[in-house]
């Protein structure tokens, strides 16, 4: 925890505060007014859209309005469309977010406790990642069909690295002396993941999810580029195919909801997992 | 003999990007030759190329004036201005519209009927690969649902009909049915130009540029003109530039089989000059719309192409 | 030796080799960036069962080291560590350690950190809960038993680490410096408890500390340590007669055994 | 640092080494074998790989057996155009992680440091995250140009967040205490930063760096994708256009050395700065 | 307040608003997840300049709470600290800290620990080396000054943490527990070097210690704090007469004073 440096005339301030209740807090919680931070910056923004729209400076087909925006919005909405290629985005994002980090945990862990597996996979690891996927996706496609799978996997490809860097970090950050705390208790190696290592990288671990839940709507869009009859990723490619330039923001914006929601999901898991951080 | 509208002194040279939405290929040899053999430069254009791998992108960026011209697609044009994109067609390229469906030889799918109960891979349900799909089905008397499955495997088709992953696929015929055939087995091919009139890929300029340059149009497409006429001429030469100086990458042993592509793909050439005509814009446009890609006829298919520019050519 | 353990009704101690715990030959070197550090250098020790022994020396002579030498934590650079006459081969549970550091789990609350050697032995959350309480008693954070770490004092936190390391009652206890961060007033009744701990429960002690006067007070027999590397340069058994209270202090026994301890240190 | 757990026989063992020099190490360094274990598995999935091709299961443009990609390669490397375009993909990757990584750090910084700017940005850079570059791909090109420009730019845009959420972790990761002794020194803001800061949240930064040097070979090959006509992302193209198979495996292969290389910069930074993690 | 500086021939202290650092009613509650802790109540105390205060109390009463208050790093629920008369409102290099824990920067050696103060106050490379140098003879780590601190023992460590707060010569000093994990020997070497260092610089130290005869043999002045909430509820001048040594411990006087101390800690 930190401490705000103290400001002129808060001592005395504090003085009367205490004065009438002794057991006012050391640090009086804020208001919640900062939660109204992020909206009034996105109404700058939209402002600043809405000018530029406004301004001619590009045509509307480049820049269109974005009332032009809501409006195609809307009426994705009501056709139900929209719900239906957020569904299956969602259900691509979702396993390969699954599998993505649960691979990349038990891979990172490996690596973080074995030197051997470290020394072996770590070169091949990252080899994969510079591996585009349009190169590889005949094989994928060949290999896992032109399914949902085939997203999925690419999807979970791109989730893999970021978790697994975190993991790998968060596992060997943990101090020696807790370890040595462990061993002298003859801890058990699952009892040692449960009790010190899982809560003292978590984290690290987190910040890791927090990336890899962000790039799985990437990874999902990505694959239902290289072949897609649905998604929001095809909607995407097929609002460029047809020059429905708002019909693409449309998409765009329910993308970054899905990311935002995903991203939120982590951060909540963290506020409740980490609550000592902020304790005492 | 070229007329040729030769300006008092030299202007200088306007430089031009001219955008194709593939890589550097065979198939654009002749762009390639009037580059080789000056005929841009005879124009007072200072040509260069770009390689954009969408075709889309290109058309906004011929739209919003950031390109001049581009080798488009022509259902492209019409989905463009149905969306207040300002770009006009100036010179066809293609006459026969380049995508047909493969299939094993010996599966008994040959014409567009036996497509039914079929599993067919395409790409994307997009673009031009669809266009020419819905064409065949069309002919076939058949709608997508006849078929068992309409599979999107992006560009992998030559993979998956290898592989037996599918029954038949849409491809682009000057290429992929080749590719197959040599790592694989004989295929039949059915193009969808055999069974429907549709525009296909010419060049592409915007409303700006028509009004404000007409001479730097009339420039490029007599360029362009000379080089089409030029390849038709001498495929052997045209190719010889193509690999030597403009696609480097290529390797010598595709020679044999880039030069059968080229000549495939002179096959579906316009080599009558450029001059397209409205009823395959009908066709096209009435095609767009039953695919629902297109939400009603456009005010004025015509301002979709301006033939004005054409040069006068010896057949 | 002197056996002191009479008050408990104990054996007295026997031979080295009838030692619960004992280092033969230990020597440890370790690496650091620039060098080499001799830490310790042939050290033998015997902790007869149910003995208190203190080790003290300087600062940096090595204690630490061989406590966790004792512990099974780190192999020494030579010699071994016998438990019940077996070398051990990693560390046991039997053996409880208080490091010299708190080494307490942030995430984990007072209670928490407190129960965490009940819970990994499966003791039943029931029997968890009332023994937690009771130490919690013991050591006196009862309010503070859902505080986290951060919110601790220096001095807490090692009552925190006592607790724990006394909660699942090990047969052997291995102390680094436990009362370092008390006041004088709570380090009397800590050491007090522990006394009371070892006579009742008849545990093996062997306690690094810097306060001649609580070593001479609490064990029956002081280690000195000379300066790096490390060797055993004092033996002093303490022929003080159990139960001892703070009285002590001023009988001239007790103050010739301090002086003659300082002696030894100094000297070293 | 971690000691190993003792095993049977290594005390009298190690009793013997001391006797001939009482000097030796406490941990001996081990031999220099591990450095074999990943070409040794290189070698493993070479030798799968030549049995899938030799196997004749698949046709030899989807799985050409080994040789004739080397071939392909040294072909490659023989009339120079690997090297030429290997360097125009360097220079996109190294601009574009050099700008990603810097824009990162420093917006990371800012947002670990101050709670407006936190709540500000944070939904923002989270959003942009989940924008598919070839949505915004035209715009891009308009912007910066169809050249070296856009590609740069879609390539930090990529490297970009896992930068940031490392470095906001590291930055919030430094405990308090030793903010207090900075501040009780009266250290400036620049020198907290440099003496406490930096050196503090250097092990997660570097976590971070290495997603972003790996992540970032991908970042210009997604730009060369978009339009080009150089770079490795162009040859995977090309090769793919011309279904020749074996080039698109060497230029892949070629990225992946990139990729390797940007790692191994990374993790020797980290083995150079972070020495003092295993001293002692 | 009784003037014992004389040996100094520094001027008897003055009344408290001529004190250097001066706190003022300073009470401090915490929030620790599980609820509201009363650290401090009302506290009012001034260190004369020049003077040496030592605190002692019992373990968890907020008197490292209070030292952090006046050292500027927590602004206090109620009340101000006056440095020079006037309100603080951030640290001051004027005032050096020894925190309870060594603090140290794991990624600094020794030596480097050792001289931050002087690099952020952008003393000449030279003379920072030299300095350093002697700090390092002075706290006895010579040896080890390129060693990082992870290869330290805890005294070790501690005495680093004395070296980098003496090195810049701050005007006052404040120390939580400095010698806390020092063995005896150690502890009173290092504390004879910081009398004289009191002594020769003429500063105004503030010390919490748990060591009574410590703070009797060291401090002008001892504070004793209640319990939590911690309240000052004692104030006791050692009238005894410098220089002060060792022997003095067997005194009456001496003897007389830590019994008083022990019994006012004991009531409270
Ligand atoms: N992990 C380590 N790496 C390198 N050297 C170490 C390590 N731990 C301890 N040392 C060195 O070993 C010597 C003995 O350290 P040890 O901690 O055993 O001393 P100690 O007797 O416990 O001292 P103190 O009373 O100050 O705690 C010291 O010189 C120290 O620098
Ligand atoms: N950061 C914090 N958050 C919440 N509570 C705290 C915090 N720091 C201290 N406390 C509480 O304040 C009280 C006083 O703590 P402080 O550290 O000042 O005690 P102390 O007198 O220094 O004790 P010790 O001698 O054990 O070091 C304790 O009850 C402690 O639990
Ligand atoms: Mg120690
Ligand atoms: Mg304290």
């Amino acid at each position: 925890m930190t401490h705000p440096t103290p400001t002129p005339g808060r001592a005395s301030d504090a003085l009367s505060r205490v004065a009438a209740s002794p057991f006012r807090l050391a640090r009086p919680r804020g208001t919640r007014l900062h939660l109204l931070l992020a909206p009034a910056f996105g109404v700058l923004l939209l402002a600043g859209w809405w000018l530029l729209a406004e301004s001619g400076r590009y045509a509307a087909f480049i820049v269109p309005p974005p009332s032009s925006v809501a409006q195609r919005w809307w009426r994705l909405v009501e056709d139900g469309s929209l719900l239906r290629h957020t569904a299956v985005t969602l259900r691509e994002v979702v396993s390969g977010l699954v599998i993505g980090v649960a691979a990349a945990f038990w891979l990172g862990y490996l690596i973080a406790k074995n030197r051997i597996a470290a020394y072996t996979l770590t070169p091949y690891l990252v080899a994969l990642q510079a591996v585009p996927i349009v190169a590889i996706a005949p094989l994928l496609i060949i290999w896992f069909g032109a399914g949902i799978a085939s997203k999925v996997i690419i999807c979970a490809l791109l989730v893999f690295f970021p978790m697994l860097v975190n993991t790998i970090l968060g596992v060997r950050s943990i101090p020696t002396e807790l370890r040595d705390l462990m061993r002298s208790l003859e801890a058990t190696p699952l009892q040692t993941f449960w009790h010190l290592e899982m809560p003292a990288a978590l984290p690290i671990l987190i910040g890791g999810l927090k990336v890899s839940a962000t790039l799985s709507v990437i990874g999902a869009v990505v694959g239902e580029f290289v072949s897609a009859s649905a998604g929001l990723g095809y909607l995407i490619n097929f609002g460029r195919g047809t020059y429905d330039t708002p019909l693409v923001i449309a998409a765009v914006f329910t993308l970054t909801a899905l990311a935002l929601l995903l991203y939120g999901l982590a951060a909540w898991l963290e506020a409740v997992l980490l609550d000592w951080q902020d304790a005492g | 003999a070229y007329l040729r509208a030769r300006e008092p002194e030299p202007a200088p040279m306007t430089p031009v990007t001219l955008f194709m939405s593939y890589i550097p290929s065979v198939q654009f040899a002749h762009v390639y030759v009037a580059a080789e053999r000056g005929y841009f430069a005879d124009e007072g254009i200072d040509i260069h190329f770009e390689n954009g791998f969408n075709e889309a992108d290109g058309v906004e960026r011929l739209a919003s004036g950031d390109l001049k011209f581009g080798l488009i697609s022509g259902e492209q044009v019409i989905l463009a201005r149905a969306q207040g994109r300002p770009v006009v067609y100036v010179y066809e390229w293609y006459e026969h519209y380049p995508v047909g469906i493969v299939a094993p030889q010996g599966s008994g799918i040959v014409a567009p009927s036996d497509l039914a109960g079929k599993v067919v891979g395409i790409p994307g349900p997009q673009g031009a690969s669809y266009t020419g799909l819905r064409a065949l089905l069309k002919a076939g008397g058949l709608t997508e649902d006849d078929l068992a499955e309409l599979r999107s495997i992006g560009f992998t088709a030559p993979e998956n009909v290898c592989e037996g992953a599918v029954d038949a696929s849409v491809v682009y015929v000057a290429n992929e049915p080749l590719t197959i055939e040599q790592q694989c087995f004989p295929v039949d091919v059915m193009r969808a130009a055999d069974y429907a009139p549709l525009v296909a890929n010419g060049l592409v300029t915007n409303e700006q540029i028509i009004r404000e340059q007409p001479d730097l149009v009339r420039g490029m497409v007599r360029a362009i003109d000379r080089g089409v006429a030029d390849v038709i001429a001498d495929p052997d030469a045209a190719f010889q530039i193509a690999v030597e100086k403009y696609v480097p990458d290529l390797p010598a042993e595709q020679y044999a089989t880039q030069r059968q592509v080229l000549d495939n793909s002179i096959a579906l050439w316009d080599s009558t000059g450029g001059l397209t005509t409205l009823d395959k814009w009908q066709t096209t446009q009435d095609l767009l719309i039953e695919m629902g890609l297109l939400a009603a006829p456009l005010d004025d298919l015509a301002a979709c192409f301006d033939m004005r520019f054409l040069p006068e050519r010896d057949g | 030796m002197t056996g002191n353990a009479d008050e408990r009704g104990s054996p007295a101690p026997g031979a080295p080799e009838a030692a619960i715990l004992a280092a033969q030959g230990i020597s440890h070197v370790y690496e650091n960036g620039s060098g080499l550090v001799r830490a310790l250098d042939d050290v033998s020790l015997a902790l007869p069962a149910e003995s208190f022994v203190c080790l003290v020396g300087p600062s940096g002579c090595g204690k630490s080291t061989l406590l966790r030498i004792l512990a099974g934590l780190i192999p020494p650079t030579a010699g071994q560590v016998l438990l019940d006459g077996q070398p051990i081969l990693a560390p046991q549970r039997r053996i409880g350690v208080v490091f010299q550091q708190a080494n307490l789990m942030p995430w984990r609350t007072v209670a928490e950190n407190i129960s965490l050697p009940l819970e990994l032995a499966h003791v039943p959350p029931e029997e968890i809960r009332q023994r937690t309480e009771a130490m919690l008693d013991l050591v006196g954070l009862i309010g503070f038993a859902r505080a986290y770490p951060a919110g601790l004092s220096g001095g807490m936190a090692q009552r925190v680490a006592i607790g724990r390391a006394l909660i699942h009652d090990p047969e052997v206890l291995l102390l680094d410096e436990p009362f370092g961060a008390l006041d004088a007033l709570t380090r009397e009744q800590m050491s007090g408890e522990l006394l009371r701990i070892w006579a009742r429960h008849r545990k093996t002690v062997f306690m690094v500390t810097h306060s001649i006067p609580e070593a001479v007070l609490l064990a029956d027999r002081v280690l000195v340590m000379s300066p790096r590397p490390g060797q055993i340069i004092g033996d002093f058994a303490i022929p003080l007669p159990r139960p001892r209270s703070l009285a002590l202090l001023h009988e001239p026994a007790f103050v010739a055994l301090t002086e003659q301890l300082r002696r030894c240190i100094r000297s070293a």
